[in-house]
């Protein structure tokens, strides 16, 4: 693992050596949910809300 | 009102379900019928070489990756290839049938999910891509006219969502919906396990009575599948359904057997 | 009433249809619509090792062997991607819509052929377990109520045999039957040809108008698929519609384009 | 060609050299049509009425 800044509080971020874009990084400070939406440059953003239901 | 939920398993025999449903709706008694087709979905989709794969959400819940490709060769199987075979041998028996998907009319309606999250050895992803949602909405003017016109409706997902595409629904939760919407006086959900099973898969540990308040407790023995059919139940009773059985629809007369009490009763 | 059967052939841009169907449903004209799906079937023969064959009937119509088989790969693609497609274009597009087979309700109904008989290099061999039939009877009942609660019904074979099993019919044929039972004042059959053309294949080489009296002369231009078409524009003639196009579905206002004459006209 | 006795009439009725299950053969003499049900023994029947409409 290796760690990015928190968009939201600057904290540190706990990311995979190898991310994959899509995947969830929580912020350990401020408890957010990141996504990362690009590998290189690292982009990260808020994670959508958890839409519980599901498909067949 | 009868709602009837067949999953689509391995090893379900639609000419023993078909055979049932001819003799209760000969009885007079309305009926409305939702399928599955997983089974069928699967191989179709390793013929054609885009391999089914499967998302666990975050709270364990099972359920079909659902991008577009996968979503055409859903709808082969459970619009083409299902349902006019259960819509041609309810003909075959002498009851008029009619095969309806979701999207037909429509008979259901609800969100679709902008977006999901899959656990994959330990890490989460957010999907997008997905056509997979819930049914808020039932057609019950549609499936009532219907009724009148002794034509017996066979329903499968997918729904139609707010925005106008088709969507991935789960059968047993749009099953208890439609139920609900119809005040049917029972759901009866089909599958090839015997119902909830205490030492799953051990068939002789039905639970055979479950009633409304025991559903969270029960929930402990649930695995996979299993889950979702004790989700779907619950938002029957919450519907004023008054019971559920979830039964095996492996033997004679599967529908009659759960009715009569055979698998576990919720209620 | 205006009934449109659109063809199953490769290149047909379904959105266009469904944008210009759209456009003359909104203006409240009740239309019903019928689809093919002949080159999607192929496509998934070839795909599941069934590849397709057709047979050549004595005095020379061509039509597709239809053993179980085919008959399920068939269901699967025009009741379950064509049909559902249609659908949720349709849908999207603001238009409420409901995919019918013919065996739901049932709409269609016939006589399936207990033989057929198949030329092939000479020698004429007859065939029995083959799943064709024609239709003879429409529901128009069904049709009815679901044109006075606008929701526009998008219809595709199999129709259903008296014996109750699901039966190939050919598409044009079942919309002339449509049309006529319905009573509508046009038929517009649309495919991936301009029209009746006098030099086949040259598409400047339309026969612009034929009147009912020349439609047997029309028929010595006719090459495969067209004379199944004259044959059905005959029987909605015979049937009591007025007018009857064969258009192109190629390019933008597919059916307007036909409705105002481009084409072969019929009447 | 080979031919046969005509089950109806006891006329000539030419068959392939290997004839097909199902092949039709009609009979020179009555000109009724006959359906090969059998290849060896060769087995000949009335041929059903044809039906002309076709599916799709």
């Amino acid at each position: 693992m290796t760690t990015t800044a928190c968009i939201e509080c600057g904290g540190d971020v706990a990311i995979a050596v190898a991310p994959m874009v899509g995947e969830i990084a929580p912020c350990r400070d401020c408890g957010v949910e990141l996504e990362v939406l690009g590998i290189a440059p690292l982009e990260l953003a808020l994670a959508p809300e958890i839409e519980e239901d599901w498909g067949e | 009102m009868l709602v009837v939920k067949v999953g689509g398993a391995e090893g379900i025999d639609l000419d023993a379900v078909c055979d049932d449903l001819a003799a209760i709706a000969g009885n007079g008694r309305p009926v409305v019928l939702v399928h599955g087709g997983s089974h069928e979905t699967n191989r179709l989709a390793e013929q054609l070489g885009h391999a089914p794969r499967f998302i666990t959400s975050p709270s364990g819940y099972t359920s079909r990756r659902t991008d577009r490709r996968t979503l055409e060769i859903f709808e082969m199987v459970y619009c083409g290839l299902v349902n006019k075979g259960v819509v041609e041998r309810l003909h075959k028996r002498g009851v008029p049938a009619i095969g309806l998907s979701g999207l037909d009319g429509p008979v259901w309606q609800g969100p679709r999910k902008t977006s999901i999250r899959s656990v994959d050895g330990g890490r989460t992803t957010v999907i997008r891509d997905d056509y997979t949602g819930r049914v808020e909405r039932v057609n019950t003017s549609l499936l009532a006219e219907l009724a009148r016109s002794n034509i017996l409706p066979v329903l499968t997902p997918p729904a139609l969502s707010y925005c106008g595409s088709a969507i991935n629904v789960d059968g047993d939760r749009a099953a208890a919906a439609t139920a609900s919407a119809l005040s049917a006086s029972e759901l009866v959900i089909l599958s090839n396990v015997a119902g909830l099973l205490e030492r799953f898969p051990d068939p002789s540990s039905v639970v055979r009575r479950v009633s409304r308040d025991e559903l969270d407790a029960a929930g402990k023995f649930a695995r996979g599948r299993m889950r979702t059919k004790l989700l779907a139940a619950r938002e029957a009773l919450e519907g004023g359904v008054p019971r559920v059985v979830l039964g095996s629809a492996i033997g004679p007369n599967p529908i009659s057997r759960a009715l009569e009490g055979e698998g576990t009763v919720i209620s």
